[in-house]
């Protein structure tokens, strides 16, 4: 029994809009990170189930990459919420705003 | 031709190998000799890397490698392949990797930025605790950028890429202490990882639609009509990949970072961001749109010409990025919004595009990118001198400048007139190109006529708020209250400037050969 | 030869590398840069020697080095593309003016050793490094293969005539005097803009020579009897050859634009010899020489050139008489000249136009560079009326001032009298038969007097009779490098004649009319460039009084007796130890000559009462119209931008989410017209 | 039927059993409310200061390199699958040369965070003599 490819791609859209509703009404920088982890998650489903269907092994390794980078971004990511709290004393996304207009 | 030293294919990858290959010097140098600050040599290695990177470009491009044709290149020492009879692009790794004109003239783009920035680095980071840490992010990310020139496959695109940014985010908040920096990386981080996302989930579209995510591959699949049947899906992943472009060339509505980012980041890292960075998401956005998604065939599965996405977006980068910029206070933001603009001149080169022609247009995007890497560059790194001296970012606090340092007042006013595209410089025959281009393309959809008058209009706006930095430090008088203490001459800020500022200059009679290289190179990846 | 031709652009870049030396080493060199300059002239000189060689042994070359430019504009003859380029064209006519060109610029520099450095002259490597400049635009002029070419070089020579006429420009007058040559040949050259792109719109071709060229191109209109812009092709040769006549017009220094060379005197002397005599005010004439084949199409044309030159020439002569600065007597005889040139050009007698030029050019350097010796003989004093008996004290000065003057006067057998000759005896041929212009051969034949006149009040009043001052009692001794320019250009001031001796000729049938089988192209050359060619376009038929020998003899028996009796006349009232100016017997014309007919006051009474309310009226125009809508625009653009950053709120939440949006509004856009709802 | 509904029918257990069994623990049991009863449980050390404490850096540093170094080993599957055909078709220098070139760059990596400090837990106080003076 096979599912088809069409809920693969809802639950993954579902997945990226949770972690687009994430990124846009979060504002702890950590939160954010997350919901960012989720949309790349979502993408990871794509392929994966992609790669299932099209019979190739090209999405799943792909997913792989993505997944690497992810944590090579989190990583990134978590160096700057540390300087940020650093500078801050807090990590709302929304408490930096010097520069602007 | 015979004495010829031929190099294996791979060695075609030089440029970004070598980039590479200097990061993990300054790597193990650091690990050896942790927290040095011995700035001669970690600069002079950086900058070593960049222009052997730049050196081996060159050499390439005028040994024809990559080219087509079989007088495509000169009689040179040694050569790659059995390029010099111009067998045309070479692929690696199954196709991965494509190593042709066009990319190695962004490599040369990437390279040569890279070298102005490492240059210039010497004296504005000098004090600085993260010497090795700084220069060695630099170079990973110029191997990002120059690695995108190359990249044929989405897979390597998105790797390559994101090790452009990666590093990026981390040099832009590079000054752990400066509230502005930590700001704009921030700010910058979460940008860029949200639209990584976008970028990535459009990717898992596109392979679901094809199958493939190798971009000949992805082209043929289309053209055979196999994605016929997620022409939707296909639709929705291309907008999506576009997002993730438009987020690497600050353009509208991904450009949000742009102005922040460049505002806070020390100027030269500004610099190579709004020039390296900028040219290296352009590369892979012509590359991506005319392998992968040909007009022709990929009009009749989407039903939908995808110019028309371009020529929204490059109407309205250009006019948010000039009229955002025209009334800035601070010289360094103006600057930020003027990059936008600049990236909606340059994406006329895709919006410009027709089923059968346009290398014109598209040749003239790469001519302007190149150009626009000294001038962009040149104008970064003066606001990096007027930082290292402490004068204030505001117009106001320019006045004058040019009593204190008339040569690098002049290597601005050249760089200015040259964004606003004023004739004798560089920048005006791009910009000329791309205007001639647009009106050509003109007669077979009529949308480009607002594209050509955008371009007028925006250039128009654009001259007033250069001409106004040009006039604080040329013509208006310093305020005499202020004493402005400025510290010495910084030889690497004054060299980096003032070459940017002869290449801006001397491009101008070099024009021909350039505009010839950049139609050639993008003639060949609108035929392939 | 292929070799001559290949080097051919060293002789331009020679020059070019002096001026790059002299800038920026030429405080440090000995002698302040013109070492370097001497030796790349130097360097000019014998190249182009090689070319004339080269084209004297049968050679010919034209070579485009570089392609500015190219695009698919259409013309109005319908030539799909157009092309600037940067090329060579060297022929008979550009050879023998390279050599003219390099051969008073060495000189000119040898002798500014003795001029500016032994008088221990400031700001050298500037003046250096522009004379080096302005040999290399010169000669970059002479040997341009097309229009745009040469009216880009045509302006950089004034560029380098405006830098070193300014050369003290610490002083009042320089700076004016360089302003008022910048503007009025400015004037010109507006013209001459509008000629070449009127040509070029045309033809859609800007070269001079070959198949390609527009002077080919407008044959053909003629000939097909094309409307080219609503004219006849004819008319609009004419026209098109009339605005660039206008450049020409301004910079050779003819009525009504001659008005500035006067002034340019303000100049260094070696300045006024090399630029303001010998060379750049003959890039005018030699742009006529050069398209004379695009003149000769037009007859209308030509006899506008006839009689401008005409009247330039006579007009000027009797200016000439009346002036006490020995430079100003000079400036006013070399616009008479250049108006000879002019006529014989307008009457085709294209070979005697050219001849008198290269004649012109030794005779006239020779001149100005002997008043300049003279000048530092006399302790940095012009005024004639100050100096007297110099004759004994620097003899080598006299003869060869004395040689210069022969042959301005045009006494046989100096080398003015045979080109003179030529000029008037073509002009007087024609003239017999359309009688038209026989008005212009008027003028010239009565110049002839007037010039022998001033030229030898010049000389008695500077060399003979008694010293009138104590700096002419006293001169101040002058070196070899003086001396040797002189003596060279001295010579050649007497034999240069033998190029073309057109009456021996006629009267004895020897062939040693060698200038005119040079540029008969008899030992090398372009056929479309040639005498004869010319001569068969030119539209006006020739006549005799009896023979033509009898025409020759009359016309060269006038001009010689004019000549000389303008001499003696100069003698009788001048040769005297305590000359009287005489002027005063002049009556009222003598304050109309002194006043220069009053041709500066009538073009500041334009300038101010015709220019000056019209550009009140049409800045009015701007202030209230344009910039009403300028700024209005402006303020529009301002408020739109203050508007625009707004977006930018600074909170990183809003940013994703306007990109949200932003990316939404882009999908839904591009699903509508893709029709992906539907 | 549907294979479906069995996970269906599996969920629905999964989820109502937990919450019978909660549901008839708060109908059953006493409520007898008491400080010590309401205090974070801490091993039965008295608990001192908030729970929202800061973690020392290092923390995050040991954490960082572990993400980056635990995903990395992701990559090294694939290559471990295809390994043993590679090396038939390709060669030893191919197959091999390609992981250890990544393994070493990592290991450069690590060096360098290393010998920078990221996995110091304490310093000693001639490094933070040091440490004082850079910016």
């Amino acid at each position: 029994m096979t599912v088809g490819i069409e809920y693969y791609v809802l639950l993954s859209l579902a997945l990226f809009c949770i972690g687009l509703f994430g990124v846009l009404t979060r504002r702890n920088a950590l939160m954010f990170l997350m919901s960012v982890e989720l949309m790349l998650n979502a993408a990871n489903i794509n392929l994966i189930a992609f790669a299932f269907y099209h019979g190739n092994l090209t999405g799943q390794v792909f997913a792989l990459f993505t997944m690497a980078l992810a944590a090579a971004e989190v990583a990134v990511g978590l160096g700057i919420i540390l300087v940020l709290y650093r500078n801050f004393r807090d990590v709302d996304v929304t408490v930096p705003s010097e520069m602007r207009w | 031709m015979i004495d010829a030293f031929t190099l294996p294919e791979w060695a075609a990858l030089a440029p970004p190998l070598l980039l590479a290959l200097t990061a993990l010097v300054l790597f193990a140098y650091d690990s050896i000799n942790p927290r040095s600050t011995n700035r001669p040599v970690l600069a002079g290695v950086a900058v070593v890397g960049a222009l052997a990177s730049l050196v081996t470009a060159v050499w390439f491009t005028l040994a024809g490698t990559g080219a087509d044709g079989p007088d495509a290149g000169y009689d040179l020492w040694f050569v790659v392949g059995d390029s010099v009879t111009g067998t045309g692009a070479i692929d690696l790794f199954g196709g991965q990797l494509v190593v042709d004109q066009m990319a190695l003239f962004f490599m040369i783009v990437v390279a040569v930025v890279t070298a102005l920035v490492a240059v210039a680095s010497y004296d504005y980071m000098a004090g600085h605790a993260y010497q090795a840490e700084y220069y060695s992010l630099l170079l990973l990310a110029a191997t990002g950028m120059s690695t995108m020139a190359a990249a044929n496959s989405l897979v390597t695109i998105f790797i390559a890429l994101e090790l452009a940014s990666l590093p990026s985010y981390a040099l832009v908040a590079i000054l752990k202490d400066n509230r502005g920096s930590v700001e704009a990386g921030l700010k910058y981080f979460l940008i860029g990882a949200l639209s990584s996302a976008i970028f990535v989930y459009g990717i898992s579209l596109v392979y679901g639609a094809t199958g493939h995510l190798q971009l000949e591959a992805i082209a043929e699949m289309i053209a055979t009509g196999e994605a016929d049947a997620y022409s939707g899906l296909l639709g929705l992943g291309i907008v999506m990949l576009i997002g993730g472009f438009a987020f690497k060339t600050a353009s509208v509505p991904f450009h949000f970072w742009a102005p922040e980012a460049y505002e806070g980041a020390p100027a030269p890292i500004a610099a190579f961001l709004s020039s390296a960075s900028k040219a290296a998401g352009f590369v892979i956005l012509f590359r991506v749109f005319t392998t992968a998604f040909p007009l022709e065939t990929t009009t009749a599965v989407i039903g939908l010409d995808w110019t028309i996405a371009f020529i929204i977006l490059a109407i309205v980068t250009m006019t948010v990025g000039n009229f955002a910029a025209a009334t800035q206070q601070n010289v360094k933001r103006m600057l930020a919004y003027s990059s936008v603009g600049h990236a909606g001149y340059a994406l006329i080169g895709l919006a410009a595009l027709t089923v059968d022609g346009g290398e014109l247009v598209l040749g003239a995007a790469m001519m302007h990118l190149l150009v626009y890497g000294f001038m962009n560059t040149g104008a970064f790194l003066f606001v990096g001198l007027a930082e290292y001296w402490g004068v204030g970012r505001t117009f106001d606090a320019y006045n004058g400048l040019a009593a204190r340092a008339p040569v690098a007042c002049a290597a601005l006013a050249v760089f200015m007139f040259s964004l606003a595209g004023i004739p004798p410089f560089g920048g005006f025959w791009s910009k000329y190109f791309l205007f001639t281009g647009a009106l050509e393309a003109a007669s077979a959809n009529s949308a480009l006529l607002l594209v050509a008058a955008a371009l007028v209009v925006n250039s128009a706006l654009s001259l007033y708020y250069y001409s106004r930095l040009v006039k604080a430090v040329w013509i208006n008088d310093a305020d005499p209250s202020l004493d402005r203490d400025f510290g010495g001459t910084p030889t690497g800020l004054y060299a980096a400037i003032l070459f940017a500022a002869v290449m801006t200059v001397v491009l101008l009679p070099a024009f021909g050969p350039v505009a010839d290289l950049a139609i050639d190179a993008a003639s060949a990846v609108l035929v392939s | 030869m292929e070799t001559a031709f290949e080097l051919a652009p060293a002789i331009v870049l020679l020059p070019l590398a002096a001026f790059v030396v002299a800038l920026l080493f030429g405080n440090y060199m000995p002698k302040k840069g013109a070492l370097a300059g001497i030796v790349a002239t130097a360097g000019s000189l014998l190249l182009s020697l090689y070319v004339m060689a080269a084209v004297a042994t049968g050679g010919q070359h034209q070579e485009t080095y570089f392609t500015w430019a190219a695009g698919d504009a259409v013309s109005e003859t319908g030539v799909p593309t157009i092309e600037f380029t940067f090329g060579t064209l060297l022929d008979p006519l550009s050879a023998l003016m390279l050599v003219i060109v390099s051969l008073i610029a060495f000189l000119v520099h040898v002798f500014s050793l003795g001029y500016m450095n032994d008088e221990g002259e400031t700001g050298l490597p500037r003046y250096y490094a522009e004379l080096g400049l302005f040999t290399f635009s010169m000669l970059a002029f002479v040997i341009a293969d097309n229009l745009l070419m040469a009216f880009m070089f045509f302006e950089l020579v004034g560029l380098c005539s405006y830098l070193l006429i300014g050369f003290w420009f610490r002083t009042e007058s320089a700076p004016s005097a360089a302003k008022k040559a910048f503007l009025v040949t400015r004037f010109g050259d507006y013209f001459f803009l509008l000629g070449v792109v009127a040509i070029g719109a045309t033809f859609g071709t800007l070269a001079f020579q070959g198949d390609g060229s527009f002077v080919a191109a407008a044959g053909e209109a003629i000939d097909n009897g094309e409307t080219l812009f609503g004219f006849g092709a004819e008319t609009w040769v004419t026209i098109t050859g009339l605005l660039v006549l206008g450049g020409v017009i301004g910079k050779s220094a003819q009525f009504p634009l001659h008005t500035w060379l006067p002034d340019a005197m303000e100049g260094p002397t070696t300045v006024s010899a090399l630029i303001h005599a010998a060379t750049m005010v003959a890039a005018g004439v030699y742009l006529v020489a050069r398209m004379f084949g695009y003149y000769a199409l037009s007859p209308t044309a030509l006899g506008i050139i006839a009689f401008v030159g005409g009247f330039t020439a006579l007009f000027a002569a009797t200016m000439g008489v009346v002036k006490d600065d020995i430079k100003q007597v000079l400036a006013y005889s070399t616009i008479s000249q250049y108006g000879y040139m002019m006529l014989g050009l307008g009457v085709g007698g294209y070979v005697a136009g050219v001849f008198h030029l290269m004649n012109h050019a030794f005779f006239k350097a020779l001149l100005f560079l002997g008043a300049g010796a003279v000048i530092v003989l006399m302790h940095h004093e012009q005024d004639m009326w100050k100096m007297g008996g110099l004759k004994d004290k620097a003899p080598i000065v006299y003869y060869t001032f004395l040689a210069g003057a022969l042959a301005l006067a045009g006494i046989v057998p100096f080398s003015g009298f045979w080109s003179k000759d030529e000029i008037l005896f073509d002009a007087i041929i024609v003239g017999l038969n359309e009688p038209i212009f026989l008005a212009a051969y008027a003028m010239g034949l009565l110049a002839v007097f007037f010039t022998g006149f001033y030229t030898f009040r010049m000389v008695f009043l500077t060399f003979h009779g008694e010293p009138r001052s104590d700096a002419a009692r006293d001169p101040h001794p002058v070196s070899w490098n003086i001396k040797f320019p002189l003596l060279t250009l001295g010579v050649l001031a007497l034999v240069a004649g033998i190029a073309n001796l057109a009456p021996v000729y006629k009267l004895t049938g020897l062939e040693i009319t060698y200038l005119e089988f040079w540029l008969d192209g008899q030992y090398g050359g372009y056929a479309d460039l040639t005498y004869s060619a010319y001569g068969d376009t030119v539209p006006f038929g020739t006549d005799y009084i009896g023979s033509e020998t009898i025409t020759l003899l009359i016309a060269a028996g006038l001009g010689l007796g004019l000549a000389v009796g303008g001499a003696v006349f100069a003698m009788v009232l001048y040769n005297v130890p305590e000359p009287e100016p005489h002027t005063e017997n002049l009556g009222s014309a003598r304050t109309v000559l002194r006043s220069n007919y009053y041709q500066d006051e009538y073009q500041v009474w334009l300038a101010e009462n015709l220019t000056l309310p019209l550009a009140r009226a049409a800045d009015r125009f701007d202030q209230t119209v344009i910039d009403g809508v300028v700024n209005g625009v402006s303020s529009v653009s301002l408020f739109g931008s203050g508007r625009m950053k707004r977006l930018q709120t600074g909170v990183v939440t809003n940013y994703a989410a306007l990109l949200i949006v932003g990316f939404i509004v882009l999908l839904v856009v591009l699903g509508v017209l893709g029709g992906w709802f539907v | 039927m549907n294979d479906w509904i069995a996970i269906g029918a599996l969920a629905l257990v999964g989820l109502l059993i937990p919450l019978a069994m909660m549901a008839v623990s708060y109908l059953l049991r006493p409520s007898v409310p008491e400080t010590s009863k309401r205090a974070t449980y801490e091993s039965g050390e008295v608990p001192t200061g908030g729970t929202r404490i800061r973690f020392n850096i290092q923390y995050y540093m040991v954490a960082l390199l572990f993400v980056v170094f635990d995903i990395e080993t992701v990559l090294l599957f694939p290559w471990a699958v295809i390994y043993t055909d590679a090396l038939a078709e390709y060669g030893l220098f191919y197959a091999l040369g390609p992981m250890l070139l990544f393994v070493a760059i990592l290991a450069l990596g690590l060096a360098w965070a290393w010998r920078n400090g990221a996995v110091q837990w304490a310093k000693s106080p001639q490094q933070v003599g040091t440490e004082g003076n850079r910016p």
